[in-house]
């Protein structure tokens, strides 16, 4: 019962989803970061990030997560945001996440993206 | 409950004061939270009044360098807006030229805040900083 | 965030001061929430503080006839327990002696905050009424 | 996205159902009333009032709970709580609805104790 970052991992064969409840502060940003490339060393190259249920983020949050977003394309590997509140949103396309990172409506729309072949 | 409420003059101000702990700012949003809803803000703008409301918090938690280590909030309940005031007894910036930023990827909260509500007034000096933001209620 | 909080003796206090409308209480109760959680409470100790603080406050609404209409709140964090203390600018009452009761099933009040908290002590005069009730820390 | 209460009403042939989304203060409780008054005049007399997504109630609200389960009991219809949260059951008991009324874990139970025969 406190106010951390609860994460789930869903593990597909050729994607995993990482999904959020909670506030992605520094110490949650770090938790999804920690995941996201343990994810990637175990060979989960294309990444979803499914934040339905985060409805609050703040600054360090955000740019921990674009942080991560260049770790992962220095790996080439693939992320993609889905279910963004329209404020979590507004807040990404202001710190440039949205400029580094591909966001789609829901995890189908972010599944048939990372399907799609990787541009060179 | 109070039929008619007592204090003709009942002002519609909530005031919170929190330690510079981290994750303290989530009492300020959580407050934050009943007073949009006692005001009938959708969803949205709520989250948007949360989201500005963590930056100024964090920021004063972060750069106020405050020896008493408070942030006193305000929230004021106009007719036609919310109005939340985010005062510290910090050190204060020049808010034409904040400080060169020590890490990448850093230096949006004052964007975000203005991105989110609907004004955003800065008040800073050697006595500290106070930033007042306001957000209209629901136009339907 | 705040590495070393500064103010080396940054107090944990969270301060809440709410006019007294109908619902408002429930700005107590989010705020609430937050602090217990901070604190690690568990479900049932949060819920309990929040329905303890809701009688507090109702009772502050109804009862207090106070003029200026506030009902303070501080919230104080101790490493073996969680002190909540309500006050009113009221009128008072002898705690010994409650005013008999216009209303079947109700006069329940300070009973259920002493049901649910662990201790709860009353001071109260021409000056108004405070309200002190503490909840000891989830034991593990 | 008001503080107020939400209720929901499910008809079955032989109860019905009335569940609670939220704070039941003075005016969640006439609101609750209300609607299990509004079920009796239809017939309903077999009631169950389900509190699973309420966690906070005042005195006034349960005060108005008492209230009602004396009117229906007056008129030989019959009410039965379930999913009281811990602290809510302790606010019952503390203030005599315990008494008053049927209080049971879950739904499945009140059913069954509604189909038991009533007493005299
Ligand atoms: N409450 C405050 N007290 C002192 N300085 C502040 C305060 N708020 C903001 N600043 C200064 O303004 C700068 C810009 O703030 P901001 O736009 O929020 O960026 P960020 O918080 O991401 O660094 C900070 O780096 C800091 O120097
Ligand atoms: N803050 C207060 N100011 C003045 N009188 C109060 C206050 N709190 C309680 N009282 C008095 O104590 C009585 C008993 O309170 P309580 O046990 O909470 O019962 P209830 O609120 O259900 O009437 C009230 O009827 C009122 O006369």
């Amino acid at each position: 019962m406190t106010n951390d970052l609860q994460v789930h991992v869903r593990k597909e064969s050729s994607y995993a989803v990482i999904s959020t409840d909670g506030y992605i502060n520094n110490v949650g940003g770090e938790k999804v970061g920690e995941i996201a490339l343990g994810l990637v060393d175990e060979g989960y190259k294309n990444l979803i990030l499914n934040l339905e249920k985060s409805n609050v983020v703040n600054s360090i949050g955000v740019s921990i997560l674009i942080e991560l977003v260049e770790r992962i394309q220095d790996v080439e590997g693939r992320l993609y945001f889905c279910n963004l509140t329209k404020v979590i949103a507004k807040t990404f396309t202001i710190m440039g996440l949205a400029e580094a990172a591909g966001i789609v409506d829901t995890e189908a729309e972010a599944i048939v993206a990372l399907a799609a072949p990787q541009e060179a | 409950m109070a039929k008619d409420p007592p204090g003709a003059g009942t002002s519609k101000e909530i005031n919170l004061t929190i330690p510079m702990l981290p994750n303290m700012e989530i009492a300020a949003t959580q407050t934050a939270e009943a007073v949009a809803r006692f005001m009938e803000f959708d969803p949205d703008q709520i989250d948007a009044v949360k989201i500005a409301l963590i930056e100024a918090c964090i920021n004063a938690f972060e750069y106020s360098n405050s020896s008493e280590g408070q942030v006193y909030i305000k929230f004021i309940m106009n007719p036609e807006d919310l109005v939340v005031e985010i005062r510290d007894h910090g050190q204060g910036f020049d808010p034409e030229h904040p400080a060169a930023l020590p890490k990448k990827h850093r230096g949006k909260g004052l964007t975000i805040m203005r991105g989110l509500m609907d004004s955003v007034e800065i008040a800073s000096g050697p006595g500290g900083t106070t930033i007042t933001m306001s957000k209209a209620r629901a136009s339907r």
